[in-house]
C-alpha cells in the first residue's frame, strides 16, 4: 500500500480497539446512497520506477530551447545551492508557522526575506508573499481602495502586461472598482502623463513597462500624488538591482510596490509556482494583505520570529479580513532568499546589467537586419519590441524548427502595433546564442523574401 | 541565530555567482537608477549554505516529526513527486512556449483535470487556482456570473456555517457577497432551521465541507443541498476534507455544484512551510462554461493546448498571469499516479481509521471529545475547556508542552465554536505505533497539567526558542532589518 | 573570488596581525628556485552558470539509451528518497566519523549498514565499505592468505568478471600471492570442482558468475573446507534478496564475502562511485580491513556509535595494518543503506525476481531468433550469455544505431566462446523493451543475410 | 535513537518501491535459494525519509559547522559540483558501453588529466584510483614496476619520514616493501643525516608530503631528491598538502617522479562521511608506461576512448573494476573549472594566510606551537603538552570540550611524534570572523582547563551523546543487530 503503513495486525489491533467489524464501519454515518456504489474509473497504478519513467519521457519529449521569450517570466541562472536548501525537508514539508517556537527555521527565513523585499523596494513593509505578480497586483489594488476614502477608481496602464490586467480585473470587478485603461504613446512605447481628471484611488506605474521601456516613473508618482491617489509600483525585482527603487520615486516615493519574484530564483517551470512580492508603506501596513512576520523576545529574552499583525487575516477576522489568502508560495520565497543572499547586492546589479546588456546586443544585431526594427525610441531594459515586416507567427515557427523560441507575438493583444514581437536576452545569453538567433532570423526573412 | 546579513561584510562576494557584465550603465537615465545598494547580505556562498542548513533544522516538518495540525492533512509528500516535478524538461519550460513544444506537460495537465474530476463527481476541472483559497475565489466567482448569465442580479448573501474556515468567508466578502453565518447544532451538524430561516431569492449559494471541520460527517446533506437549490441558490464544496472521503464519497453525488481541491493537502504536495499551493476548481455541468482559464483541451487530433478567454468566452477570466502552479500539479499528478483507484480509497480509508484509533485512544486516556457520539471522519476535535476550569493550563499551553515530547502540537482554537479545542488530524501515513505515542505524551501532558501547571504553562522548554512574546510582536511591529547599529 | 569569502580590509587586517607586507611574504619559506616562475596554463576560468551550460551540454550530449550491458553494473530504480537524503549537507560535507560525538548520523547509519550487509550475506561481521566489488575481492584474497598458515596461493575460477581478475592480480602481485585460474566447464558455463591437488589458502567462489549461471556452491564451498582453504564468495548482493547466502553455504559456511554494492542504490555513473562490500565470519574480524563502526555506551549509560578496532588500521598500525585503505565510499553507503531500507526484505526478493524474470523473458525471446542460442544450459540469474552466428561488435554497433545497448562482448575476454554475447535485462526493463531489442535484433541479423 | 529496524513491523512495506513481479521462483534450483529472509528493516518510505533525515542532523558537517580538521582540508563543497555531476546523463552512463555514447564525459575527464598535470608538474595523469591511499599503491607499485624493468630487482625498501600519514607506510607494506622510517628535526624538516644513513642500493623511493603533516615547508627538499635519485630511488609525493601549494610551487619542480592527489581534499569534493575520494595519480616522463589502466587518450580525430593493457602493456594494471569513482572526477573538474588559474592559485594564498591568521592569534592566547619559529602551511601545530601536565586535561578532552562551543575538533594525536597535538586545518572557505570565534573558543577551553579541569575531562555535555565508551567498544564488539531481543 503505497505510503499507508498499517500491516494486517495493525489492521487487526486498531479494528478491535473501536470494536467494528471492518474499515466500512467507519463510514456508517455516511448515507448509504452516497457511499455505496462509488467507483473511481482512473488509469492503473504505477510504481515509483514506472512514473519516473513516465515523467522522464514526457519531460525529455519538451526538449530544450534556446528561449527568448520574456514576456513576464524570464530564464535566470540559478545557483544550485538554491533549491538543493530549499528543498530540504524540514523546509520542504513543514506548515505554515503556526507554532511558532517549533518553526524558528521558516520564520527567520521569512522575516530575513521581508527585510530583503523591503530593501529591494526601497519601501518599509514587505509581507511573506502572495500567489503570483498578477495576483499581487490585484492585491494592492484592491488595498489602495480600501485605503482610500474616495472613487473606488484606478488608473491601469495599457503598458502593464494584458495577463496580468486580465487577472486584476478578474479579482476586483466583484467589488465593483473601476479600472481606467491608461494609452501608451506609440512613439516611446511608455505612459504620457494621464489626461485624466476625475478622482481616482490609485495609478499603477510599471517599471520597466511589459514592452521593456523605462517609465518615467518619478512624474508619473507626483502626478498622482498631487491628485491624492496613491501609486502602485509594479517592478521587476530583479531590476531593482540597477534601477530606483518604488519608494524613491517622485517626491516622496511610490506608495506600494508589486511584482512577480520569479527572476528571483525561481524556474520558469511552464508558469509556476513563482511568487508575487507586496511591499507598502508602514502607514499601510493594516490594509497588507497576507502573512507577516515579525521579530519578538521569547520568555528568556532571546530573540526569536513570529506571525504576527494576524488580525489582518481570514483565519482571525474572516468575513473582514483584508484578503481571503492563507496559503502562499512559502517554499519559493525560500528559495529566493537564498538565491538573493548568494547574489548580494552586487552579483543582483550584474545580473541585470547582464541581461541588459545582452538585450541590447541581441537587438541591434536583430534589428540590423532589413525588414526588422525597434518598434519604440528610448531607454528599455532587458525587453524590447522588434516591427518584422510580415506576420510574426510563421516567423516564429520557423525558428522554433531551428530549435529557438523568438519571442512573445504582441498581434493579439496589440493588434495596433503590427508586426511585433517582444524579444529578451537574460545573462544566460552568449554572444554565441545571439549570433544564432540573428543567423536562423536572417534566413527566415531572406527565404520569405524570394 | 544571527541573520544572514550579520554573516556579511562590505564587498564580500560569492564569486562564482556573478555573471559577467560591464558594471557601468551607460545608455540608462541617470534619474532611474539606483543610488545605494539594496540591503541585500554580502556573505560567501557557504555562509550562505551553512545559514540555512542551520536554519532549516530549526523546523518540525513531516519528515522529522509526527504533525497532526487539524484541517491541514500534514500527510507524507512522497519524493519522487519532488524529483519528477523537477526534471529539466519541465523547470526549462517557458509558460508562453508553444504548445506545440509541451505535449508532455499539456497531456499530463489534461489527465490531471481527468482525475480530478473523477474523484469529486465533476464535470470538469481547471487548474489554475494557486491554493484553496483562491479555487474557492474562482468558485464563488463562478456562482455569481451563474446567477448573472441567467439576469438573477438579486442575490446577494453566501450562508456559511459557523464552523467554517476563514477562508471561506472572506472569499465571500471578495466576491462582492454578503456573509450570513449559521450555527451548528450539537451533533455538529449545519441546524436546519437555522438554513431554513435564512435561505431565500437572495441566497447566491452555501459554502460548506463534509465532513466538516469538526470532524464528523453532515449526514443531511442530500436535504441541505435541497434547501439551498429549491430557494435557487448553489452549492460550494470546500474541498478541505476531502481526504476523508477520497473514493468512498464524490462531492458531486451529495449535490454540490462547485468545488475546490487543496492539491497540497489530499494529493501530498508539500506545504513548504506555508505554500506553494494549488487549489483545482471542479464543476458541475451548468457551470462548465464559467470555468477560470486557461485549462488543458484535447483537440480532435488529439494534441493538446491552453484554451482561453476565446474558446471560453463566459468564463470569469484568468487568476494569474500564466497556468497557476504548474510544479505543484506535476507533484499531485505523480501522486495519483502512484495510488491509482484502490490506492486513493485507501487514502480514506486509513485516514479515518488512524483519527478514530487515536480518538478512541484519547477517549479512553480521559480526554473530553467535542463530539463524543460521533465517529471521527480524519479528524477530531478534543476540547479541554474543563482541563482549562481546573488547572488554567490553556489549549494553546498545552500545544507548547507537545511541542517538547517531539510533536508538532494540533490545530488550536479552530474551529472557533469549540472552547479550548484541539483539533487532530493524524492522516493515513503514521503508524499505529506513533498514534500510540502521541496519545501517550498527550496523557503525560495533561497529568503534568494537574499535577505541575506552571511547567506546562510556561512551555516549551526544549525548542531553539522559549515561548515567544506575540503581544510584544504585534505592539511593536518589527517586520525588518534596517541594517546594522551604528 | 569564488569560494573565497575574504574582503579587501579582512585581507589588510589580517596581514596587519602577522606583520608581512603581502601574501607573497607568507611563502618566503619556499625556495626562490621552486617559486617564482610558477604559472599555470589553465583554460579560462568560468562562473556557475557556465560551467552548468557546458556540462549540462556534455551530459546531454551523451543522449539516453535503452540499456541490456550487465557485466558488473546493474541498472536498477533507485528510489527518489536515496539521493535526495543522502545529498543533505550533513551527510554530503561530514568527514569520516573520527569525533564520534559529533557523527552519531553517520555513525549509527553505517552500524545500520552493517547490520544489513551481515545479515544479507549471511555473515556475522561487516565492515564499513571498501572502494569498489574488485578492490573488495583483492582485499578478501589478502585477507585470507593472511590468515592462512599455509601457502599464499588462491583458486579464482575463469567465470570470475576479467575485470576483477586483473584488479586482484595488480593488487596481491606485490606481496607474491600466486592466483591459479580455475576453467568453467564449457556446456553449463559454471565452475566444476577443482582437480587441484595442492595446498592453498583459498577458493573464490563467484555466485552468479559473470557468466550470470548459478555454480553449485554448496558443493565448491565443502571441497575448499575439506582441503583446509578458506572460501571468499563474491556475490551480488541485489541477488540475495532470493539467492542463498554465503553464510549459508555448504556446510559450515563460506568464511568472507565480497562484492559491489552498486546495484543496492548506485547509479551507473559511468562506473562510479559504487562501493566494495565486505563481510566475514566472527573469527576473522582481526584481519577485516576498513572501518568498523560498534555500538557502546555514553557516560550517561545511553547507546551510541563509534568506530571500533581501530588497532587494525593504517592510522594505528601503519606499516603492520590489514590494509592501507584509509577514505572508503561512505555516502554511496548512505544511499545503499536509505536504498535497503525503503525495498526492505520484500521489496529486494521482488526487485532480484523481476530482474531474473525479465532476463529470461530477454532470452526467451532473442534465443528465439535464428542465428541467436543461448551458450549455456542450465540456471542463470539476470544475465545470460547468447553465441551469435556472426561477430558480434558490428551487431552491437548496428543496435546503437537504434538506441539499444545490446550487451557486452565477450570476444575479447573470452574468445573461446565464439561470437558471444552477455546481457542483462533488470526490473527497469519492459515487456516492450524487451520486444523492442528483439525486433531490432531480427531485423539486423535478417538484414545481415540478405 | 532507534535503530531504522525498531521502527518496522512484519509485513509493513513500501508499495510504491516494489517492482512487480511473480513472487514464484519456480525455474531456480531449491538448493541455491534463500530460505529465510534477510534482517532489513520492514517499514513505510515516511519512516526511512524521517529516520535518515534525523539521523542526518546528529552530524557536525562543513554545511553546518567549522570544521578545521588537519591533513582533512575541510572546505567548502561546491552545491554546483554535487546537481552537475548528477545530471542523468551522467548518472544513467554504463561503464561498458562504448566510448562514441560518452564522449561529453570522456572529454570532460580528459581535460581534469591535463589540469592536473599542469597543477603538479607531471607528464600524465591515470584517474582510476578511488582515495588517497589507492593513489599510493598505485604510486609505490609504478615505482616497483620501474625499478623492475631496468632489471633492480634488490631494491626492498621504502623510505617514509616519521611524520608521514599511515598510508604511508601501510601502502609500502601493500606493495611488498619494507617501510624505513626516518625522524623529524627540530624544526619539522627531514633529518638529512638520517636520511644519508637508510639511503642506498636497497632503496626503491621515498614517501613524502611537503609541506609535511606537520605544517611546513620542507627547504631542504632539492637535496633530498638529489639524495634519493643519486641512491637511484625515486620520489613519491603525498598530496594531501596541495592545498597549500596549488599554483605556487610544483611537484614536479622540486623533484618528485609520482604524486597522487587527494581530490577529495584539494579539489573541493564531499568527504560524504568518509569517502568516496578519488586519488589520481600524476608521473614524471620516465614513468608513464607504467600508469594504471584504464585513462582518457584523445586520438588523432579528437575522438575519446579509455585506453588499456593493449596501449600499455606495462601498465601496473587495473585497480577498479571500470575506471575509478567518476562522479568523483566530474564533481572535481567543476570545481576547478570554477576557479581556473587564479583561483586555484588563491586557494593556496588564502589557505595559508588562514592558517598563519589562527597560529598567530592561538600563539597570541597562549598555546604552545610546535614549530613556532617557522612558517604555517596551510596548517599547523599546537602542543597542549604544557596544559596536560598542568591540569591533566588531555588534546582529547580539549579537542571533546570544542564540540560544545559548537566548532568540529581539529586532528587529535597526529602525527604521532608531537605530544598532545592538535593539528589545525582552516582552509581558504572560512571567513576571519569564524577564525576569530574559534581562537576565542580555544582560549576559553583553555582557561576552562585550568578553573575546571573537571568540566573539560567529562566533555561533551550538548551533543547528541555524552562521551562514548570506546574501551568498551573495543573489548566487547557490537557490530550488528541481530534482530529483536525476544
Ligand atoms: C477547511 C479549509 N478550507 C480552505 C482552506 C484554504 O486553503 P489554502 O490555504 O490553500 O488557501 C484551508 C487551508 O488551510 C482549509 O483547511
Ligand atoms: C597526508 C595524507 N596522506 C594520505 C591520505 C590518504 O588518503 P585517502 O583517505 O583518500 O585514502 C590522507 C587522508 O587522510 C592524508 O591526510
Amino acid at each position: 500500500m503505497p505510503f499507508i503503513p498499517h500491516t494486517e495486525a495493525d489492521l487487526a489491533a486498531m479494528l478491535d480497539l473501536l470494536q467494528v467489524p471492518d474499515l466500512n464501519a467507519l463510514f456508517d454515518e455516511i448515507p448509504p446512497e452516497l457511499g455505496e456504489n462509488v467507483a473511481l474509473d482512473l488509469p492503473p497504478a504505477l510504481n515509483e520506477m514506472e512514473i519516473s519513467r513516465l515523467m522522464g519521457e514526457r519531460a525529455d519529449a519538451d526538449g530544450r530551447w534556446l528561449n527568448f521569450i520574456g514576456a513576464g517570466a524570464y530564464e535566470h541562472h540559478i545557483p544550485a545551492a538554491v533549491w538543493q536548501i530549499a528543498t530540504r525537508g524540514e523546509f520542504y514539508s513543514a506548515y505554515t508557522p503556526y507554532q511558532a517556537e517549533a518553526s524558528q527555521g521558516t520564520l527567520q527565513l521569512i522575516y530575513e526575506y521581508q527585510s530583503m523585499m523591503a530593501s529591494l523596494t526601497g519601501m518599509e513593509v514587505s509581507n511573506a508573499s502572495l500567489y503570483d505578480g498578477a495576483s499581487a497586483l490585484a492585491e494592492a489594488v484592491l488595498m489602495a481602495v480600501r485605503a482610500s476614502k474616495g472613487a473606488a477608481r484606478v488608473l491601469i496602464p495599457a503598458a502593464v502586461a494584458p495577463a496580468y490586467r486580465a487577472v486584476v480585473r478578474t479579482i476586483v470587478a466583484p467589488q465593483g472598482i473601476e479600472l481606467v485603461e491608461l494609452p501608451y504613446d506609440p512613439a516611446s512605447g511608455t505612459t504620457p502623463l494621464p489626461e485624466y481628471a476625475d478622482e481616482c484611488a490609485a495609478l499603477v506605474v510599471p517599471q520597466p513597462n511589459f514592452f521593456g521601456m523605462l517609465e518615467d516613473v518619478d512624474a508619473l508618482t507626483d502626478w498622482a500624488h498631487a491628485r491624492g491617489a496613491r501609486v502602485i509600483a509594479l517592478v521587476n525585482p530583479l531590476t531593482l538591482g540597477v534601477l530606483k527603487p518604488p519608494g524613491q520615486w517622485g517626491t516622496s516615493g511610490a506608495d506600494i510596490a508589486a511584482g512577480d519574484g520569479q527572476p528571483l530564483g525561481a524556474p520558469l517551470s511552464a508558469g509556476g509556482p513563482y511568487y508575487g512580492l507586496l511591499t507598502c508603506r508602514q502607514a499601510l501596513v493594516r490594509q497588507m494583505p497576507g502573512r507577516l512576520v515579525g521579530r519578538t523576545l521569547d520568555a528568556d529574552g532571546s530573540t526569536g520570529y513570529t506571525l504576527t499583525l494576524q488580525a489582518r487575516e481570514q483565519h482571525i477576522r474572516r468575513a473582514k479580513a483584508t484578503s481571503n489568502i492563507c496559503t502562499n508560495q512559502g517554499l519559493v520565497v525560500a528559495a529566493s532568499t537564498i538565491y538573493m543572499s548568494l547574489l548580494g547586492p552586487g552579483g543582483l546589479r550584474r545580473a541585470a546589467l547582464a541581461s541588459w546588456q545582452n538585450t541590447r546586443m541581441l537587438v541591434e544585431r536583430l534589428a540590423g537586419l532589413p525588414g526588422v526594427a525597434r518598434a519604440f525610441a528610448g531607454a528599455g531594459f532587458h525587453e524590447c519590441v522588434l516591427r518584422l515586416d510580415r506576420p510574426v507567427a510563421p516567423v516564429l515557427e520557423a525558428l522554433a524548427r531551428q530549435g529557438i523560441l523568438g519571442g512573445f507575438d504582441l498581434g493579439r493583444d496589440y493588434p495596433q502595433l503590427g508586426h511585433a514581437l517582444l524579444v529578451c536576452a537574460t545573462e544566460t545569453k552568449t554572444t554565441a546564442d545571439i549570433g544564432r538567433y540573428e543567423q536562423a532570423l536572417a534566413g527566415i526573412l531572406s527565404e520569405g523574401k524570394s | 541565530m544571527k541573520l544572514i546579513f550579520e554573516h556579511g561584510a562590505p564587498g564580500r562576494r560569492t564569486g562564482a555567482q556573478w555573471p559577467q557584465a560591464d558594471d557601468a550603465c551607460t545608455g540608462l537615465p541617470e534619474h532611474l537608477l539606483r543610488s545605494q545598494p539594496p540591503l541585500l547580505p554580502e556573505v560567501a556562498e557557504m555562509d550562505v549554505v551553512r545559514h540555512y542548513t542551520r536554519l532549516s533544522q530549526r523546523n518540525y516538518s513531516i519528515d522529522t516529526q509526527f504533525y497532526p495540525l487539524g484541517s491541514c492533512t500534514m500527510k507524507y509528500n512522497p519524493r519522487a513527486a519532488n524529483s519528477l516535478a523537477m526534471l529539466p524538461g519541465f523547470l526549462t519550460r517557458h509558460p508562453l512556449a508553444p504548445a506545440s513544444t509541451g505535449q508532455g506537460y499539456l497531456a499530463t495537465l489534461h489527465e490531471l483535470q481527468l482525475i480530478l474530476a473523477e474523484v469529486t463527481g465533476m464535470a470538469g476541472v481547471s487548474l489554475t487556482p494557486m491554493a484553496g483559497a483562491q479555487g474557492e475565489f474562482a468558485g464563488v466567482a463562478m456562482i455569481r456570473a451563474w446567477h448573472a448569465s441567467r439576469g438573477d442580479q438579486g442575490r446577494r448573501e453566501i450562508i456559511v456555517p459557523d464552523a467554517a474556515h476563514g477562508t471561506n468567508p472572506a472569499t465571500a466578502s471578495m466576491c462582492g457577497y454578503t456573509v450570513r453565518e449559521i450555527p451548528t447544532d450539537r451533533d455538529g451538524n449545519v441546524d436546519l432551521e437555522a438554513l431554513r430561516a435564512v435561505v431565500g431569492p437572495q441566497t447566491a449559494g452555501l459554502m460548506l465541507t463534509n465532513p466538516s471541520t469538526l470532524g464528523v460527517f453532515e449526514q443531511q446533506i442530500r436535504e441541505i443541498a435541497r434547501i439551498v437549490h429549491t430557494a435557487g441558490g448553489l452549492l460550494y464544496y470546500d474541498g478541505a476534507n476531502l481526504n476523508a472521503i477520497l473514493g468512498r464519497v464524490k462531492p458531486g453525488d451529495m449535490g454540490f455544484d462547485v468545488i475546490h481541491i487543496n492539491l497540497h493537502k489530499t494529493f501530498a504536495t508539500p506545504h513548504g512551510g506555508g505554500g506553494p499551493g494549488s487549489g483545482p476548481v471542479g464543476v458541475s455541468e451548468r457551470l462548465l462554461p464559467f470555468l477560470p482559464v486557461p485549462h488543458v483541451m484535447r483537440d480532435a487530433d488529439g494534441s493538446y493546448r491552453l484554451a482561453d478567454e476565446d474558446d471560453f468566452p463566459h468564463s470569469i477570466g484568468r487568476l494569474s498571469a500564466f497556468h497557476g502552479n504548474a510544479g505543484v500539479l506535476l507533484r499531485a499528478y505523480v501522486y495519483a499516479r502512484m495510488l491509482g483507484a484502490q490506492g486513493l480509497r485507501r487514502v480514506a480509508e486509513y485516514a479515518t481509521l488512524n483519527a478514530n484509533y487515536l480518538m478512541k485512544r484519547l477517549q479512553d486516556g480521559g480526554f473530553e471529545l467535542a463530539f463524543p457520539e460521533r465517529r471521527a471522519s480524519h479528524e477530531f476535535i478534543v476540547s479541554l475547556r474543563r482541563l482549562k476550569e481546573e488547572t488554567g493550563v490553556s489549549a494553546m499551553d498545552f500545544a507548547k508542552r507537545l511541542l517538547d515530547y517531539g510533536f508538532h502540537a494540533p490545530t488550536t482554537y479552530f474551529p472557533l465554536l469549540v472552547p479550548e479545542c484541539l483539533l487532530i488530524e493524524p492522516t493515513e501515513t503514521e503508524t499505529c505505533a506513533t498514534l500510540d505515542a502521541f496519545a501517550d505524551a498527550m496523557i503525560a501532558v495533561a497529568a503534568e497539567a494537574r499535577d505541575t501547571p506552571g511547567r506546562v504553562k510556561a512551555a516549551p522548554y526544549s525548542l531553539p526558542v522559549r515561548r515567544l512574546d506575540d503581544v510584544k510582536a504585534a505592539r511593536e511591529p518589527d517586520l525588518a532589518w534596517r541594517g546594522p547599529v551604528l
